[in-house]
């Protein structure tokens, strides 16, 4: 099945009458702003609409569909009631701006979220404004800044960070103005701590480490990290991303951090909608807590109010118009209160429990382990790169067979420094059953790899699509359709 | 263990299989001194029945406002079609399409999507969303420096006419990087930033001009003379506009002689719903030229290895999973369910729906205001043309009066005292095609009851 | 994509814990009252459930993806609001016993749902309550028993029924208690006038027409037999399954008869849920209002209350437990609200302007309309008959082979006095470009039949099933999976 | 126009085609002195936006009572996915599955549902569905006298402790047809059928005895004993139970020596929610002996050309379609999306989450049981064991009380006294799983003020 352009469903004149008013309202306005000719919106009607859109999503995966065992993205269930709660009349028409008399409901929620994250990561204060994980690593990073310069250490402006860390990582540290020290990994996936005490100086601002970190084990020596980066006058950034994997086993706070994001999306589930929204809450230490960014729920004799500039007048402001992805928070909400403390741990011990099996049954089928000596948190890679020598497989001509089974490919080629790599993540919520499945695949593919080399590399088949050409579409950029364009 | 499907004998063959002889084993890596074993600040789990009720009586305390607030967040009629599509499993629990083949449902929606915001803006190419306006205006200006490749400066120019938030979070977001965000300011008699404003810059070196169409007080700018400014001194310009009123409104793509560099915004008035604030979405438009600065997820149309055509992520150079420390932003997540909604409520409305809505809006809030100014005390703040917000000045503090209108369930509108004092006792209303007549008769009823009450209080 | 059955994915001792209370209350009851081993249900978690049943959704053609033109059910566009607003909280979970003081806001709805249906169908009272077509016919037919008997008419237990006529209308008569005399059609799709005079007669308790008929043509003759009928004391029953062919065109009322069902899940189009639920409505004339099933809503000083027994002590009764399908009725309250007196007019202009089209197209492509010298109404026939003697091609054979096209097929086989034939119903939401798709379609599978004969038979060959042995299924009856029947 | 996708070129391409000079012209076959051209009583369209306010405001009207009435509609937690899932287009918008090959889904959805109810009852066969629990009874009689060839006499006991409201509904729509049902007395001070009762028939032709379990009043009956009676009378057992309960009780293919031969019921309580009494659906269950006089539909799993398992309609002889006036039933249309829904909360749930919903609702009906007659005035009926329904006696009329607890926005139960007059004041109540113990106590507290209320009146 494909389905057209809905532009090439369009004729001249037609919309979804029931949906705008029945007139259009004169307007007062010099003819000299208004626009000459109408954009070229597609013009079909609501059955038209509804049925191309119901169409393509169905030229998805998802994790409604299928197992998605995304390394780094946590693709685990979301239930069905987070989104359903968090769009009640009352959530969903509230205007940002409300009094706060018209917004206790939804003011309670958000401070009771505070208190939970508080709780689970072992921080002192918690703000739930930033939009993403990045855009939390961003304030993280402004944070450390900004007690930096609090103190006149306006020189420190390093930020390290060691090579498997994720892209966002560097990323946000150049967009705060600093400049990024990258450290090695050593032989079992931790951080070289050789390097590191080479790496820290007086221009040190702090370090951002994941942990579980992104080669999917636990960074053993992170009370050693932290004395050392802290000795020379830098802070621990947390990034969130694998908090799911520890979640009520070891605290970020415990670790020695200073200031964690938590990608709440990937975390506590929530559904991303083929790329987002997300939430990239963070959580600061004492010495980061004027800092913080604004605003915050506060809690003043049993009614709820939004703390501003006016109460945190050392914040590092707004990173958004409002209060941030109110809703997605809605739904992490309602999520934590439905996994209790009891679920949380549960959460940690399935993911890991899935992972490793994922890894030990992996591993004895003959795959290679990246850091075989290693637990698994709750993800892990597996390296390819003796088949890449050997027959010319890649990476990625594993991950498009796994299409035609009906699961979607792990992350491949992140980390960057795992050759041929295929960073995967079981999640939780799939059944023994499903990981089962998957290892057949994979022997599956391994097999056809060698009996039939070029038939795989054709992979994937029976997709809406055979393999993109990803070279042409950079190079012949076509990323608008125009009237003109058309066939 | 709710969500976690294992069986007792699961549990024990998959132990079993890794060699280990507990699940807490698995943990050992972890120093036993880090190690917890509790949550106390977590409550017991309660089934999806409890949540039910509990998040029903939350949402019932702040129900049943008429709301006359905008300011950056518009409340419209949102098809019922929208969510329902929108939050269908295949799009609402997949997650940014790596695998092309696999996610093509995704990816030509955002390619529609990405025309739809092009066609609208009248600029070439658009990414598929950022996090919300606010920020969406920061990326903008790192991009503008980017861009600007003439402009030594990085000296961008802020009227006082954008929105206030939006000025402080760009700020927020990109004030690290060296760059001077300057103000420009507003004539209190027009409540737009006219021309003279900006003879401080005469013949300087400046990296970019934001223009924000409508502006934050409501009313249209004369955007073809600030575009015009702004190339003759070698800036690029940023519009910042509401896509709605592009419906009605001449694109920035047509500003002046050359059209805008840069446009975005705030997409939430194309089918978000309000939400106390999010998830709404970012939008950026530009021209081809500076699609390679451009912040965010690009898609694009190809081929597949049968020639048949297909899309995929493109451009993937730009981003911090490729470039890292050089990426055009660190964006990852983005905003794509409410792109997803956007799509379908801009299929559904095209561009006569759209205009209607638009017109519906802007109508509807002159008739506000023309209700309004029949109370006593209450005048318009400016005679300028405007969309679908207007400023109105009292006769005394607002900030009490809007408190006495939510005591009758009316969000009477946005108090401006604290950003702009020299406006006096201003207030900021909006009354979008959702409001009846009756509902603005409402509010002047209450507004004058107020009024009264405050009097001789 | 096929999908295991959800009893393959069991596992003893799962399911969706949140869903439950957390623990099982003890019982006070005797335990020879309980079972003694647990019922056969599926095991399975909550993203399993959500999976299974999400995947198996995609394995339908539905009106939302797909143009569906099956004759006689009316598949017409469903607008999501409908259903959004009939599940608004309040009403969904008012409770039908609820008293007069809870229910006034569901109350006004139905009544001015009886209000609107009234003046649509030009009778005097309307009885919401039967649940779907075939019910509101048995209500009918039972009213027309209960006027007869009422005037000591005992003996008057004959129904006329076409003999093109839905096998509801036989089978209802039958059910009531009366024997079915069938009239049989002449060539131009119209009531054999002769016959019906013929058969008209003392026993005569009615007959049973829809006008438009099933064959797609107005019965022209419709004041004539109404006479025909009257004179002899019968009465007249209107099926509605077609009154969307005629909505603000003429009225069942003005035409003469007494008692019409309207299949309200048609003509005030409302999600079907792959057959049901509906709502067969009734309408009746002056005579027969004593009679209606109950209850009733009626209005009194503002204030809206039911009519039970006691307000129409001839009523035929109650044929649900409660007031009938209620959440039908209001979508098809939003409905009707929504498409207003021109939008209702406009539903029967282009319902009859698409088939008319359709008609004529594929008349001009060389196919055999059956009654080629009409109108059609808002749906048509072709008979494939000469296909079928010329090379064996059935019916059946063009309707599988539509399926690949990605078009649901007509209705086949019926009526049944029309060899080989679809029954074609485009509806009035569907574009031209719809109807040209699948004009094509059907001119393609026409040369196919020709050229590659056996190949055409052949199909479907892209659906997720090749075609079924119904015989087979009859014959080694597999009605219900067991635990021993599991491969 | 709403929903109408044709252009003005559309239109006269189309009528071109056609050789019609107007849309008019295509109904002139019908008589001029028929043709309306106005709907006086049909108001004027009005937007998605108008009629959710609309929907809004009567839905907000009828809202937030707690409600303890059953009666035959029960209150219960329906999970979040059972109608999302429900709603996905792909159900919602098809029809009866008539092409399989298209609708593969829907069918291996009932299929599913039959091997579910199958079990739950303990018996081999179920149908897709009939209309509603009443309905299914009177379509389960018709059967009886069908499948009872040895009966002659068209004889149908039913219970008193049957719905009285099941009762009437049966005879509605089976009394034309020559059967005689002869109602059977209960004993007052159980609330069940006494074996005694039914000696009045011993030794007669009877074709079928109804069973229900739980009885109308709460109470559950000794299906055993009333069984095992109608077999040895050569009479069928039409069981008529409410399939949560079968999570805890003996299914009916289990009741007396030999089970009963037909199951049937109300299937609101699996995932269907209350909506002012309908949709809901009925089930109907059987022997394979008796399939072909089943009414409704069956799906069976067969074979594709290739050998490929899949699933069909099947025993379509018996239906109106191919049988006509000798068709089982003339149901077409059926309860299909609801079936659907129930599909998706038995999976949920399984046999364990229905069993905890199940001793759930029975504990708290106890304690709202004991919590009311603390109350000075209010007693059991009945010492019998009940499932999740019971009777209270009140000193006085049960209407006023019943109002009375309205105004506290309390729905107490469902007053006995029109159809039980010897249970003088009685009603009946019931408390689900959805009852907290704060609802059970508010409601002590309501009804004790209530009665002093009416007291002093
Ligand atoms: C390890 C890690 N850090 C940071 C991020 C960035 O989070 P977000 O995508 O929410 O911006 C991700 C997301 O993929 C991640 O996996
Ligand atoms: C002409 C006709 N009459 C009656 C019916 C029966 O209606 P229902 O299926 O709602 O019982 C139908 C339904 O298909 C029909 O097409």
């Amino acid at each position: 099945m494909t389905e057209p352009l809905i532009f090439e469903h369009s004729r001249a004149g037609r919309y979804a009458r029931a949906q705008a008013p029945n007139v259009r309202a004169e307007l007062d306005l010099p003819p000299s702003l208004l626009r000459k000719s109408a954009p070229n919106l597609p013009e079909v009607s609501e059955l038209q609409a509804v049925r191309h859109y119901t169409r393509l999503s169905q030229l998805n995966f998802s994790i409604d569909t299928h197992f998605y065992p995304l390394g780094s993205c946590t693709m685990k269930y979301n239930p069905r009631a987070c989104n359903k709660l968090a769009m009640l009349p009352g959530l969903v028409d509230r205007h940002p701006l409300a009094p706060a008399s018209h917004s206790q409901g939804f003011l309670q929620c958000m401070f009771e979220l505070q208190e939970m994250l508080k709780s689970v990561t072992g921080m002192k204060a918690v703000s739930l404004t930033p939009m993403a994980g990045a855009q939390g690593e961003l304030a993280g990073v402004l944070m450390i800044r900004a007690y930096h310069h609090a103190r006149g250490d306006h020189h420190r402006n390093e930020i390290l960070v060691p090579d498997a860390a994720h892209g966002t990582n560097p990323a946000t540290a150049t967009m705060c103005g600093m400049s990024v020290v990258e450290l090695p990994t050593d032989a079992d996936g931790d951080v070289d701590i050789a390097a590191l005490e080479k790496a820290v100086g007086p221009n040190t601002a702090g370090i951002m480490l994941t942990n579980p970190s992104t080669v999917g084990v636990f960074e053993r020596k992170i009370e050693r990290i932290a004395k050392i980066v802290h000795a020379a006058g830098g802070l621990l950034y947390y990034d969130g991303a694998n908090l799911n994997a520890i979640l009520g086993k070891v605290r970020p706070g415990d670790m020695g951090f200073d200031v964690i994001h938590m990608n709440l999306h990937k975390i506590f589930a929530r559904g991303r909608g083929g790329r987002g929204p997300g939430s990239g809450a963070v959580g600061v230490g004492e010495r980061l807590k004027p800092f913080m960014p604004i605003p915050v729920v506060a809690q003043e004799e049993g009614k709820y109010r939004w703390l501003d500039e006016r109460d945190l007048p050392q914040s590092i402001g707004r990173l958004s118009a409002f209060m941030g992805n109110a809703g997605v928070l809605l739904r992490a909400y309602v999520y934590m209160r439905m996994l209790g403390h009891d679920g949380m741990k549960r959460v940690a011990e399935f993911a890991t429990l899935n992972a490793n099996y994922l890894a030990a049954r992996l591993k004895a089928a003959g795959f290679q382990l990246a850091y075989p000596g290693r637990r698994a948190s709750h993800e892990f890679i597996i390296t390819l790169k003796r088949l890449a020598r050997d027959r010319g497989v890649t990476a990625m001509d594993v991950a498009k067979a796994l299409l035609d089974y009906g699961y979607h490919a792990p992350t491949t080629y992140f980390p960057l420094l795992v050759p041929e790599c295929l960073l995967i993540e079981p999640t939780e919520t799939e059944s023994k059953e499903a990981l089962d499945g998957f290892i057949d695949a994979m022997c599956d593919i391994m097999e056809r790899a060698v009996r039939d080399t070029e038939q795989l590399k054709g992979a994937p088949y029976t997709l809406p699509v055979r393999r993109l050409d990803d070279v042409r579409a950079a190079r012949k950029l076509d990323v608008a359709w125009r009237p003109d364009s058309a066939a | 263990m709710a969500f976690i499907p294992h069986t007792q004998g699961d549990i024990s063959e998959m132990l079993a299989a890794i060699g280990a002889a507990s699940i807490n084993e698995l943990f050992d890596e972890i120093p036993e001194s880090l190690r917890v074993d509790d949550l106390p600040g977590i409550p017991e789990a309660i089934g999806e029945m409890e949540i039910t009720r509990l998040m029903q009586a939350r949402a019932a305390q702040d129900r049943g406002a008429l709301c006359f607030i905008g300011a950056g967040a518009y409340e419209h009629h949102v098809p019922a079609a929208v969510w329902e599509i929108t939050t269908r499993g295949e799009y609402y629990s997949a997650y940014t399409p790596y695998q092309a083949e696999a996610s093509q449902g995704t990816l030509q929606l955002i390619y529609e999507y990405q025309s739809m915001m092009a066609s609208l803006t009248g600029l070439d190419v658009s990414n598929a969303s950022l996090y919300d306006g606010a920020s969406a205006v920061a990326e903008a200006a790192l991009m503008a420096v980017r861009a600007n490749r003439r402009s030594k400066s990085r000296r961008i120019l802020v009227p006082r006419t954008l929105s206030p938030v939006y000025t402080r979070v760009t700020s927020a977001i990109a004030g690290t990087q060296g760059i001077s965000f300057e103000r420009v300011d507003f004539d209190v008699a027009t409540g737009t930033t006219p021309l003279a404003a900006l003879s401080e810059w005469e013949g300087e070196d400046i990296t970019a001009l934001v223009i924000p169409q409508p502006g934050f007080l409501g009313c249209l700018e004369d955007v073809d003379a600030l575009t015009d400014w702004a190339h003759a001194h070698g800036a690029l310009v940023i519009a910042v506009v509401n896509p709605l009123s592009l419906a009605l409104l001449r694109p920035p793509g047509e500003w002046g002689q050359a059209g805008a560099d840069i446009a975005c915004g705030e997409g939430q008035p194309l089918g978000v719903p309000l939400s106390s604030g999010g998830p709404y979405f970012g939008f950026m438009t530009t021209r081809m030229a500076h699609v390679r600065q451009m912040p965010g997820r690009i898609v694009g149309r190809t081929e597949d290895l049968d020639g048949k055509p297909g899309f995929t992520l493109t451009l993937q150079a730009r981003e911090q999973h490729i470039r890292r420390s050089k990426a055009t932003s660190n964006i990852c997540t983005n905003q794509g369910l409410m792109v997803t909604a956007a799509t379908i409520y801009m299929s559904l409305l095209g561009a006569e729906g759209l205009a209607r809505v638009a017109a519906a809006s802007h109508a509807n809030t002159r008739q506000l205001a023309d209700a309004l100014c029949t109370v006593p005390g209450v005048d318009r703040a400016f005679a300028t043309p405007c969309f679908h917000e207007t400023v109105l000045k009292l006769d005394r503090p607002v900030a009490p009066v809007l408190k006495g209108l939510a005591e009758h369930d009316i969000l009477g509108g946005f108090d401006l005292s604290a950003d702009y004092p020299e406006l006096g006792h201003a207030m900021l209303v909006c009354a979008t095609e959702t409001k009846t007549a009756e509902d603005i008769a409402s509010y002047g009823r209450a507004l004058s009851t107020v009024l009264k009450q405050l009097k001789v209080a």
